[in-house]
């Protein structure tokens, strides 16, 4: 080999290494630490906001796994799993209002869960009777960007509207650490710092992308990108529900107030695979994943609310009632679900009439027909 | 009416869809202040301020993505692309976002952007400023790609994209600028945005139907006189030509077409893009299955060679001129030999 | 000669070019330590190191531009493009860089860059990961396309395209990557390069010529087979059909197709890509000019519709199968109506 | 109107604001001021070299000058003057080794001329004669990049090559302020990270994308982003010669000893109109171009020069004469040029035959001579 480029790769510093401590409320034994000037963000969260958090939680965990087992089941053809994932995503979910507009990928279904996804509609684009499930509007959520990182500019571009119109609601782009490396995200960086727009960058850097990890996509800690745009960032304990929204508050609330975007990098871990076909076994250390499980979002929740008194056996059991009869829900709305008919296929390709396509359609019906009518 | 160039009609097309409409915003890079490189956008920032006409930071992708965000809010944003060959980094947002929202979300999203393109050669200019990228878009479901050829389409076809529902690529024949023509600012009534782009009759022929759009137009016109006044040796010497002017590329008047070659039974197809995969293919495919019985000869297509757009001092050679019209009308006429006469085993 | 499945004859390939001049680098997302996430890739780093086979960080137009910095350098990059609908972000690149390089430079600076693509459907996949984006390199001039239909074509043709010194995009046939058959590695003498990709005559025939590529080329086998047995009603009821596989999508090997429709008269050309604008257009108007006064019968193409590619319980009605196939075949028998045989006024 | 989103955008703060001070050696007046560690970079620059730099930026200038006035006599359809960023192109440029490579844009002349390309074969590409001008392999250089941002991803792919190789050559990418915003330039700097790609990332930040100001691109010190992307950057007076010519040695120095990429910004002024066919008039407030007319990178070698006793009229006279013989070889070089015969576009398009293109050329031919041959 005439060099040593890959060897120089993976011996520089892994960029997950804290630069400066990440905003941390809750340690990974339920202990809370204070954190300025985040604990005032959170001032107000009481042991019964707490406990609903924690209800949150349970609910995802047990949504994500139920999908997964859909998925081995034959049920679904795919299941992007956000298992560890879970206090990053409700942490900053359960903070915006429902004018706000979330753009994300296609791992944040405990996202869609806060934004009021009905769980029937989550699992369409899954199990392919559809696209997409939901509508937009109804939710403030856009349905999820696969190609990677090109949510991040439609984020913007809607808070730019947002500011246009005179309103206070924000956005907020979802995506992973390796979605940082597309210059879309980039992009949409400079842009956000040009118009001033109020979005929230929000990027799970959950240490892997598919088999690629984040030393490859960055040699700093990521949210060290944003500064140089003119953007604010912030680190955060992502497996930290508390301090994941406490700087979501603050962030959305200088976004409100006219202040522009903010960057956040949630640090956190993907504990299963990428999506129900990959095989993390080829590629992930099994002690880091053990190091991670150390960390795991809800049982600091659960070890602090047992300790304060918030949680009882009794609210534990009522919690995993309800996260079974959620999945039961979940279960039925995916197995329920029909193949959509043939010509359906042809529906909104275009908003307005189109005659390409609508011959297309009249003649691919007529050719179905034939079949019934026994003239094949 | 009022006759302007063709610059000048797209010009006030944008200024009444400004004025109709506040959700209408034009975004592009050096739109506002400079007024756009060929001043299409001229005083428009001036008269509806910063907010309705934006210069956008310097990323095609950012431009089409903010575009997307915007139409996500309720806007009806109104991109200009300032020379095709720049369109390229765009291509992501605009086959997999902007073509596909309103079909992903099964229609609860509407994407009625408008991308304005620049298009086509002949002003000896330097790379990637004389392209004809047209087929990448008809190519792709979910677009509806347009073209003008006059002042007056030009007016009338930009509003009936900027009222349209779906995006649309509105290609603007950069050579034709200058061109003027009598242009009457109410032809269209506002809710009369539909079909947008029926084809034009433009010159009405008998022996030979010519079909092109865009720059090109001007010279089939050219081509159906040339045709028309003969070589000199009399009635038996002239053709005449049907000139068809295409106006939406995506979908195509297919019908008006049709009943053309129906009646000429001759069907000569010319565009500036490359020959492989062009506009031309496609509809000399879809003639051939719709009217087999009635051509009298194989469609002949006058397009740019399959190179990259050359150096300025080749271009005459690569543009579909008159003369290469012509000789493809003479081929399907019989009165020169096939193109292909020898290939067949 | 062993037997092995397509995706493992691709992996044999890119060993052998490995292994033959380190100039060539293989790079793309999760193609080392993971082995590409169809495992064609499997095992190439730990033979050949990560400074020949380097997981790239995850931008595609980053990925295509070093490819373009390193062949400046005289390496001769493989890309892996993970899915068919990931390409977008490179288009650029390709479009305005990789194609247009080498005549840029008067040929001083060569692009041999090869583009591996798992492209077509039929996996039951989410969005963007079931697409047939052939047809917008066909119509970029500078660039060839090639794609395989069984593992030995599959083993030769990315040889070819490696040690071609044009650029090449390799569509690979994802959902035949687990097709078995013979591979003889040897097939291809080093040297012997040029012409890449001949069309084959996949199945000897008289009465139609049908036309396909990749993924669709085992269906048109089993179509042929199905109209050589007819319906049970005799002779009389059966069609024998010459089934050519393209392999090159640009340039095309015309003269293989032209020399079957001189001798059948009727031409069906299948694809999953959409209709318009498709490599089936451009196949049927030259044909058509090439071949008039052979042709019976209107060139039929038996495509995806111009939607986007839907839903995955939508495709088997999305994707040409052998029912869409035969009923063209018969259409062109003129045992169906021709599809627009009301159409001509 | 509904908000005034442009107004707060037109107020901020101008990003070319120094964000630390910007290394400066020579100042405007041509004082030599001290500026660490740079000042070691240059020790060695004595009179005799410093006017060698003096007689480039001379004639490169007089090179501009006369291509603008080919332009408007129609010998060029086309010119981008450089007027202004002479220093920023011959300080940077005069550093490099003839077996570095550069990837630059269309205003590079000076660079291209540094690099020893023939003066003929600058002006094909504005004449229209041919897509490019010279044979990169001969000087070192690319042929330039229209498309804006492409060329800094060929910079950093050409480097990773160049480390592949075992070589120390670097790679450069000369680019502008505008083009920072492009995707493709953010991506060359995550990649150049990641492969700690021997490059150096050049960019003349003149204040201006055709009328659009770097304010509308950049909310901070654009040499502020590298860092956060693991890459170190510094910003120089890019009309100081002598200060471009010293933070490019140690970028250089760096990344031939392994060190990885530089990011540097070179602040400087485009005197001239983007290109001929532009208004600047349009746009440009004319006392800001007087401002920055009175840091003429020319004026001020010229006035240390003449105090440090290197530069006497005798020698002024012998510089302007030898300008003058350029531009008239520069002349004699474009008016020469005489269109190509026709069928020489299909030259090159394929490096191997290929069926489509040699029939549609040999076609054509036989169509060109049917009309010598009278047959039409
Ligand atoms: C443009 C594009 N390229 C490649 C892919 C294939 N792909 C899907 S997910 C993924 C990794 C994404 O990693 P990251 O952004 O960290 O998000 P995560 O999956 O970790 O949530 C890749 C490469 C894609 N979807 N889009
Ligand atoms: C992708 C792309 N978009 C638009 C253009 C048109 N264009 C040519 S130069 C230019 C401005 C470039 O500004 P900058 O990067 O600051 O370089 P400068 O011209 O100032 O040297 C623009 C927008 C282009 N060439 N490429
Ligand atoms: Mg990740
Ligand atoms: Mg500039």
């Amino acid at each position: 080999m005439p060099s040593s480029l890959s060897e120089s790769r993976e011996s520089q510093p892994r960029a997950s290494a804290p630069h400066d401590r990440p905003v941390q409320l809750l340690d990974p034994s339920g202990r809370r630490v204070p954190h300025a000037p985040y604990d005032d963000y959170v001032a107000d969260v009481s042991g019964d906001q707490l406990a609903s958090l924690y209800e949150d939680l349970v609910i995802v965990r047990r949504l994500d796994v139920e999908a997964t087992a859909l998925q081995r089941q034959g049920e679904l053809g795919l299941w992007p799993p956000l298992l560890g994932q879970e206090a990053a995503q409700v942490g900053s979910a359960r903070v915006l209002r429902p004018d706000d507009f979330v753009f994300s990928s296609y791992r944040e279904n405990a996202v869609a869960y806060c934004r009021g996804v009905k769980l029937t509609e989550m699992l369409n684009v899954w199990r392919g009777t559809a696209l997409s499930g939901w509508n937009p509007y109804e939710v403030g959520m856009a349905t999820p960007a696969i190609v990677i990182g090109t949510q991040a500019l439609h984020a913007m571009g809607y808070a730019v509207g947002a500011k246009l119109d005179g309103e206070d609601s924000v956005a907020v782009a979802y995506f992973g650490d390796g979605a940082t490396t597309q210059g879309d995200v980039n992009e949409a960086m400079v842009f956000a710092a040009s118009f001033r727009a109020p979005v929230i960058f929000f990027c799970q850097n959950n240490q892997w992308a598919i088999s690629e990890p984040v030393t490859l996509q960055a040699q700093r800690p990521i949210a060290d990108r944003a500064p140089g745009f003119g953007i604010p960032s912030v680190r955060v304990d992502g497996n930290d529900v508390l301090a994941v929204m406490a700087v979501m508050r603050r962030a959305v609330e200088q976004a409100r107030e006219g202040g522009g975007p903010t960057f956040i990098e949630a640090i956190t871990y993907r504990m299963g695979p990428h999506t129900t076909s990959d095989d993390p076994s080829r590629y992930v250390d099994p002690l880091e994943r053990e190091e991670w499980a150390g960390r795991d979002p809800l049982a600091r929740v659960e070890a602090h609310l047992r300790e304060a008194g918030g949680l009882d056996d009794a609210l534990a059991a009522s919690i995993a009632r309800r996260a079974d009869e959620a999945a039961a829900e979940f279960r039925a709305g995916c197995t329920e679900q029909v193949d959509p008919p043939p010509l359906t296929m042809f529906d909104h390709v275009y908003a307005e009439p189109h005659r390409g396509v609508d011959e297309q359609r009249r003649q691919f019906g007529e050719y179905l027909e034939s079949f019934e009518e026994g003239v094949n | 009416m009022a006759e302007m160039t063709l610059a000048k009609a797209l010009n006030a097309s944008l200024r009444r869809s400004l004025a109709h409409d506040d959700r209408v915003l034009i975004m592009g890079e050096d739109i506002g202040t400079l007024g756009g490189v060929f001043r299409v956008t001229d005083g428009l920032k001036a008269e509806f301020g910063g907010d309705r006409v934006m210069d956008m930071p310097l990323a095609e992708s950012g431009i089409l993505g903010m575009a997307v965000g915007l139409a996500f809010k309720g806007f009806r944003p109104v991109v200009e692309i300032q020379f095709d060959g720049f369109i390229y980094p765009a291509f992501d947002q605009i086959v997999t976002q902007v073509a596909k929202l309103h079909y992903r979300t099964r229609g609860n999203v509407r994407m009625p952007i408008t991308i304005r393109v620049p298009f086509g050669g002949g002003i000896g200019a330097v790379e990637h400023h004389s392209e004809s990228p047209e087929a990448y878009f008809a190519h792709t479901a979910g677009l509806r790609v347009v073209t003008c050829s006059t002042p007056q389409d030009a007016h009338t076809l930009l509003q009936q994209a900027i009222w349209c529902d779906d995006p649309v690529l509105f290609f603007e024949p950069k050579r034709r600028y200058w061109t003027k023509g009598e242009v009457d600012e109410d032809a269209l009534d506002r809710d009369d945005v539909l079909p947008m782009g029926s084809a034009r009759v433009v010159v009405p022929g008998s022996d030979v139907t010519l079909v092109t759009y865009g720059p090109l137009v001007a010279t089939a016109i050219d081509a159906a006189a040339a045709a028309a006044a003969g070589s000199g040796g009399g009635d038996a010497d002239t053709v005449s030509i049907e000139v068809i002017d295409l106006r939406s590329l995506a979908p195509v008047d297919v019908d008006t077409v049709v009943a053309s070659v129906a009646k000429t039974g001759r069907l000569v197809i010319a565009h500036e893009a490359q020959r492989t995969g062009g506009i031309g293919a496609d509809l000399a495919a879809e003639l051939t299955d719709r009217c087999f019985y009635h051509l009298e000869a194989a469609p002949q297509r006058v397009t740019g060679f399959d190179i990259p757009y050359p150096a300025s001092r080749h271009e005459e050679h690569f543009l579909p001129d008159l003369d290469r019209i012509l000789d493809a009308v003479d081929r399907t006429m019989g009165r020169r030999p096939a193109l292909y006469a020898g290939a067949v085993l």
